[in-house]
């Protein structure tokens, strides 16, 4: 069990989690995390957003049960935590955009630290938040509210494209760089039982067969999923 | 510690815990967090004939206590399993498991015959191969129109019958809780010359989406597993030790050293761990040692003084 | 609110929410917390031709998600309830829902002869009387040695055909979730002329104290209820309404709106709440206002729009 | 739901919870506690430990996973309550003693300002709490710890003995005071569900037959319980 040092709402139903602790992980990397002991069963993939000397940190949106009890902890609860899981973001090769949709911001903070020189695309439905703290590390950050981010981007002017939003979000933006030169990598958001591999719950339907979410991904290549098949949660 | 061991059909297990099939592939991925060669047994994921590449759509879901699944079998198939996973198997200590389902009683044959032989050309070049294998029967029926082979007794036997004919391995039964009576189906095993029963398998449920007005599940029902069941679960251990001799591989939402003894007191020969190893990535390490830490406690010497107590 | 109305044989429930026999007496305790006029039926507790005290030692467990009981159906007797409850019930407005257990053929038939013969005396006189019986035949059999009459379907036609003779009221069957083959079980109430199944009710399940090496409970087993349960009794609810066309009541686990109408869309033409009247006192109400809600936010002008559409 | 105010460790594992509102109740009556949603499912009985204006209070054991899950509650956490239920005891006719073991002292600190010439007497296994305020609201409080209480109470000196504490406790005073003129009221404890009277798990064995804890109990008159078939929890 890890301590938190503050868990503060953000934006509505938005929190930031600061867990004490030295801790490893790649941008795109996840953590299972569980508040609880017995109830409810199973832990929450939650990908890593920050992690600094002594700390690490989660932004998450408050969706059901289980978010529902991360957002009641308090600066000096405990909380367990598992990771980092998954295989992250590939390394850039050449310019690189991110694009996260909605709560799928969360880890292109950690990910644009990383890749300074990279241009971040933020597209929020209601309410702008932590656009501040983006710009502080990222070259250059658009955002948007209330319409699709899909259309801000350009992927011909990039190599390589990160996607983390809903799933429609992410199957659009492979649609749009289909034609362009630009990879798309996509992180995939499945539900899970164990995150290491051994359950085959988060199976991800690829063209050359299934891969797991949470070992094979939870990145993909755009173009090795099957988006005709595969319909996200 | 000898004292926890225990022997099922000539198998050794050097403690009652054994990681259930499906929750714990086969092995390699908890081998990060902790020894794996302290456990009992591994009963791998089950494995078919042919290749499978599973159910579509949302395969888990939670419920109060408890998950479903529908995974529907996905795995490599049993050539690949024989080809790649036994070698990182030969490598460990705990009792090997194969698990394996089937559609047809040909498929579940076949299956048998392959393992079997691959057992014994490695015994043959000294190494180990499988020590067990466990017939998991809730898989559908594909001539009784897709009904599980492990509902009704009579459809069961003659699986059964065809499967110990094709293995001299020793024989486990992987029983279904929706079976209609579970007692029957555990003499019936012992009747067909099996060398144990594994139960309980997920039980058949259902959760709907009322706004989408469907079963979040492609297939209609899941399997429900988790610490929900474990009342259900012991009872039906309970009963099929009351009456039937057959050794008894226990199992359904144990999740604690306390549950795994409770399993044991009904009179399980073993436990297996399925669900709690997502609630615990440390499940079997911990449920040993607190198994071992009441022994000590209660100054028990074998785990035959309490087995099948209660 | 008119749209949420329920008919089940020619008896009209307000609503769909009924509460569940064993875990609301008679209402009257509850009525403290709210109306329950607001309720569409209520199951008052099992009753027995003769009164009963009910099993010794611990009556109550709790499980993770769910809860163990053996109370035993503890009641002051049939003739006791006629003299004094059912002047409480002759007050109130929700359907009025006898449930009878027993011991043997005889004390069933006796059972529903006197709660017919009273309501035909009280309504000649003005009165309401009973609506609706619920038969209970989770009850141990007598002459079997003690397995309930609703494992096996053959042994529970001849209590069912018995009963279904002494009464014109009409006539539920409550069906445990142990049954053999809960499907033939309700084919076989709806051929004996039963006018609705209730399901389920609780599972056997069991609980060992193992300081103790015994069962907390002096019976051994005992009836598992609450949201561990739902999946199980959401799927044989479905199957059940899959298979049959005799109206369902039902119930296993119900703690939300949301709950309740799952069980709607699997094909239950009401449903009952039990475990939940603990976990909230003032849970029918809740449920009400929840499905009421639902229907206005979706639209739905009659529950029959969603009953049994997945 | 009500806001605690505090919740304070006043001994090992030993917990006084003070909850903000008006609340009713009389001595030897409890309330149905809940801190939490859906998990555990059952709430917990608990006694009366003492109502001012503004506020309740309990004491309690942590015993299992339901008074742990209150022993984390902290100042400004809510919690569900619902009471008073039970009986409580009957109004003093005479001179009275009270006889509290282990954490059975909870309900006569209330009981005590509710009749300030009743003797305590407070039994404690291996270390004492509160005896000051006891010794604030009782004329006069007698304390024994390690040995067992029973043996410094004279039954024949009072008209009524309340006692509250294990099953073996109560049923030993009552004994003790069989020949005595002295009534002796047990404070039973039996696991709950509704807590109203409802449910029929609660039953208490009695010579008349079953009596509900919950609603007819929790405090009986001691011969009126059949002591050789009820054993307790
Ligand atoms: C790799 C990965 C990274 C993620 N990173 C973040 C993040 O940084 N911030 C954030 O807010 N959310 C993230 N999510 C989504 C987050 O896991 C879910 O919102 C969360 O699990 C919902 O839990 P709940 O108890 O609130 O909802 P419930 O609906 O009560 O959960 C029930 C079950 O469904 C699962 N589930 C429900 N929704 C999702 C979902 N969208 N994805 C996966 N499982 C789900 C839960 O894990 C749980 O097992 C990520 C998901 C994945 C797979
Ligand atoms: C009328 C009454 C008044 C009480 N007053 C107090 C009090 O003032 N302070 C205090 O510390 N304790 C009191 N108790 C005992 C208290 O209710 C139990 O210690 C508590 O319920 C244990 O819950 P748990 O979750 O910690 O234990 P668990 O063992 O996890 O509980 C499991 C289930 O068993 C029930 N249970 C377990 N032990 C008891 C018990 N001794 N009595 C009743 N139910 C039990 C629980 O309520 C729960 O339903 C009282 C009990 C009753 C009946
Ligand atoms: C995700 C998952 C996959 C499973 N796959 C199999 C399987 O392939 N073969 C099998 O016999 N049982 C399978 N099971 C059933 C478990 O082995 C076990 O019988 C069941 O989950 C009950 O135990 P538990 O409550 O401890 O999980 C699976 C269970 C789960 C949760
Ligand atoms: C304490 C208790 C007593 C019960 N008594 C009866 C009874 O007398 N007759 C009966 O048919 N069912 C009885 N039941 C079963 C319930 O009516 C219901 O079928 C079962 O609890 C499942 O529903 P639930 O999960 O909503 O509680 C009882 C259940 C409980 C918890
Ligand atoms: S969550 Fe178990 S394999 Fe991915
Ligand atoms: S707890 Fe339900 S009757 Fe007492």
């Amino acid at each position: 069990m890890s301590i938190i040092i503050s868990n503060e709402e953000i934006a509505k139903d938005i929190y930031l989690m600061t867990i004490e602790g030295e801790y490893q992980g790649k941008m795109g990397q996840f953590y299972m995390l569980r508040s609880w002991n017995r109830y409810p069963v199973l832990s929450r993939p939650i990908s890593i957003h920050n992690i600094d000397n002594g700390s690490i940190q989660f932004l998450y949106k408050v969706f059901g049960e289980g978010t529902r009890m991360f957002a009641e902890l308090k600066s000096g609860d405990s909380i367990g935590l598992e990771g980092p899981f998954g295989n992250g973001f590939p390394e850039p090769e050449g310019k690189v955009a991110m694009v996260g949709g909605g709560i799928g911001i969360a880890p292109f903070y950690f990910a644009a630290k990383h890749i300074p020189e990279a241009d971040v695309y933020l597209g929020f439905g209601q309410e702008a938040y932590l656009v501040d703290e983006f710009k502080q590390v990222a070259r250059q950050v658009v955002t948007n509210v209330g319409r699709s981010i899909i259309e801000d981007i350009e992927p011909d002017q990039y190599d390589m494209v990160y996607v983390c939003g809903p799933h429609g979000m992410m199957h659009a933006v492979a649609d749009k760089a289909k034609h362009s030169s630009a990879k798309v990598y996509v992180s995939l958001e499945k539900r899970m039982a164990c995150g290491i591999g051994a359950c085959l719950v988060c199976s991800v339907i690829c063209h050359e067969g299934n891969k797991r979410a949470c070992v094979d991904g939870p990145v993909f290549l755009a173009e090795e999923v099957n988006f005709d098949a595969e319909n996200g949660l | 510690m000898q004292r926890m061991a225990c022997k099922i059909a000539g198998v050794h297990f050097n403690n009652p815990v054994v990681m259930a099939s499906g929750t714990f592939g086969f092995g390699k991925e908890y081998a990060q967090f902790y020894d794996i060669n302290k456990l009992g047994g591994i009963s791998g994921k089950g494995l078919t004939l042919q290749p499978k590449a599973g159910n579509r759509g949302i395969r888990i879901w939670e419920t109060p206590s408890g998950m479903m699944n529908s995974v529907g079998l996905e795995n490599p198939g049993i050539e690949m399993f024989l080809e790649e996973e036994m070698n990182f198997w030969e490598t460990i200590e705990p009792a090997k498991i194969v698990n394996l389902g089937g559609g047809s009683i040909e498929d579940y044959v076949q299956g048998a015959r392959l393992i079997t032989e691959d057992t014994y050309k490695r015994r043959e070049q000294g190494l180990h191969g499988v020590d067990l294998i466990e017939l998991n029967i809730s898989c559908p029926n594909v001539k009784q129109g897709g009904i599980a082979y492990g509902i009704k007794t009579e459809i069961a036997r003659e699986v059964i019958r065809e499967v110990r004919k094709a293995t001299t391995l020793p024989l486990a039964i992987k029983l279904s809780p929706n079976a209609e009576n579970i007692v029957e189906m555990a003499v019936m095993c012992e009747e067909e010359g099996a060398d144990a029963v594994s139960l309980v398998n997920t039980f058949s449920a259902m959760k709907i989406d009322i706004k989408r007005r469907r079963s979040v599940f492609d297939n209609g029902y899941a399997g429900l597993s988790g610490p929900a069941i474990k009342p259900i679960a012991l009872r039906m251990v309970h009963q099929v030790a009351k009456h039937a001799q057959i050794p008894i591989m226990g199992m359904g939402g144990i999740a604690s050293s306390e549950d795994a003894i409770e399993f044991i007191m009904a009179g399980a020969s073993v436990i297996q761990i399925g669900t709690y190893n997502f609630m615990n990535l440390r499940a079997g390490e911990e449920i040993i040692a607190g198994i071992e830490a009441f022994m000590e406690q209660e100054n028990i010497q074998s785990l035959d003084e309490i087995r099948g107590i209660v």
